[in-house]
């Protein structure tokens, strides 16, 4: 692929795209969207980018080790989060509780916000995984 | 059998589910069949999501300040089938990278002609 | 022959589905068994418990998380499996 | 409103009947992808905008990818 349009024009679009990506996974609690929608935007956006500018350009910032490392740690966070909250949530422990916020704020709703992150990364590396399997057998 | 005519959302989603199975028997294509699995996937998403449905009444999300709770709609069915899109990709992932693996090993995508290869004994 | 054979059956299905769904309640019905409590109490306690506008966030994020938790690790699994299937398999040719 | 989901739900009869009729595959998936718009359509009129936004994301756009893609390396490889 060396066409100069396609280029040009993804060095426009591509980051449109990411930021939309970013706005629907950070207002997950407020609006319709979340965590999958996000994901799924934010990884179509790494596919356009991978499709126009060759696999040697996207192979410097996202290989093997990155997808797998932050799709592991974006899981056990998830995990841990969820797990501290359930245990202050039932048992009478009198620990750290995590406080809501005003609703409406970007920043509120407790752990809505990390959590929606975390699906929000899983979900983009997926997107990202299948399509560089499928094309080319290598991640 | 009123209940036909009213119900068009639940009669509609059942005919898609006999439409995907029928594409999902008589196709010997593995990518046919491939499809035909996903549209009894929606065909059941559809049911669901239809079952959730309350007429006249907003869809779950506030905006401004929270009215009654008798003036939105069941939020649990949409929810759960939000699980199940995702669920379903990862499925037809799945579902796709074995029929590669298959046509690396037969040459072909027909079921037929798969079995026909394994009754001769080609190797 | 195939077509005819598969195209009888799914029609035999859908016939024995549609007896069902004559029974079932009015689409858009409010009184349905499908909006029982377990609705009413996440739509009444939802923005105070969870502080979530989107009360379907709310749901899969904080009530039934662990749901989430397991489509999660649904979806790392199969990006495993595919990676065990397709990896080193060349698709340039 | 119900006359519009009525005809929204008579197209995604004909387009499933079209998927499966047809005999060219890439054409048959190209049809899938539109069923799945029409069903983004669907689930905005039925009030779930979630299930809307992630259909129109995944559905049309992810699945499709998959797909053309396994078309291409299943019929790639034989030419």
């Amino acid at each position: 692929m060396n066409d100069i349009i396609l280029k040009e024009i993804g060095k426009i679009v591509i980051p449109y795209i990411q930021i939309f990506g970013i706005y629907v996974i950070f207002n997950g609690h407020l609006s319709p969207g979340g965590g999958f929608s996000g994901g799924t935007v934010i990884g179509a956006s790494l596919v356009l980018y991978k499709l126009i500018y060759g696999p040697e350009m996207i192979k410097k910032i996202i290989n093997y080790k990155i997808v797998m490392h932050s799709m592991s740690i974006a899981l056990l966070a998830y995990g841990i989060l969820k797990g501290y909250s359930f245990i202050t949530g039932g048992a009478d422990l009198h620990l750290f509780q995590i406080p809501l916020g005003t609703p409406g704020n970007i920043l509120s709703g407790g752990l809505l916000l990390p959590l929606n992150i975390a699906v929000g990364i899983i979900v983009g590396f997926t997107i990202f995984a299948f399509y560089s399997l499928f094309d080319e057998g290598e991640l | 059998m009123s209940r036909l005519i009213t119900n068009y959302y639940e009669v509609f989603s059942i005919i898609l589910f006999g439409i995907g199975f029928s594409t999902l028997l008589f196709h010997s294509n593995l990518i046919k069949k491939i499809i035909g699995m996903n549209i009894m996937d929606t065909a059941v998403f559809l049911f669901f999501a239809a079952k959730g449905y309350i007429e006249g009444k907003d869809a779950p999300i506030i905006r401004g300040e929270f009215k009654e709770a008798a003036s939105y709609i069941n939020p649990i069915p949409t929810s759960l089938m939000l699980t199940g899109i995702v669920v379903a990709v990862s499925v037809t992932a799945f579902a796709l990278a074995l029929t590669i693996m298959i046509y690396k090993e037969y040459g072909t995508i027909e079921l037929d002609e798969i079995s026909e290869k394994e009754e001769t004994g080609w190797k | 022959m195939k077509i005819i054979m598969s195209v009888t059956l799914s029609l035999i299905l859908i016939i024995i589905l549609l007896f069902g769904v004559a029974e079932l309640p009015e689409f858009g019905d409010p009184n349905s068994p499908v909006n029982n409590y377990v609705s009413q109490r996440y739509l009444d306690k939802g923005l105070e418990e969870t502080g979530a506008m989107n009360l379907i966030a709310g749901i899969i994020l904080d009530y039934r998380a662990y749901d989430t938790f397991g489509e999660s690790t649904v979806l790392f699994t199969s990006v495993i499996c595919v990676l065990a299937l397709l990896k080193g398999t060349g698709g340039k040719s | 409103m119900e006359i519009f989901s009525i005809i929204m739900l008579l197209f995604l009869v004909g387009c499933s009947i079209a998927v499966s009729i047809t005999k060219n595959l890439l054409a048959s998936i190209i049809i899938f992808m539109s069923y799945s718009l029409i069903m983004a359509i669907l689930w905005e009129i039925l009030n779930a905008p979630d299930l809307a936004i992630t259909e129109a994301a995944v559905g049309a756009g992810i699945t499709t990818l998959l797909f053309v893609l396994t078309l291409k390396r299943v019929r790639g490889v034989k030419k």
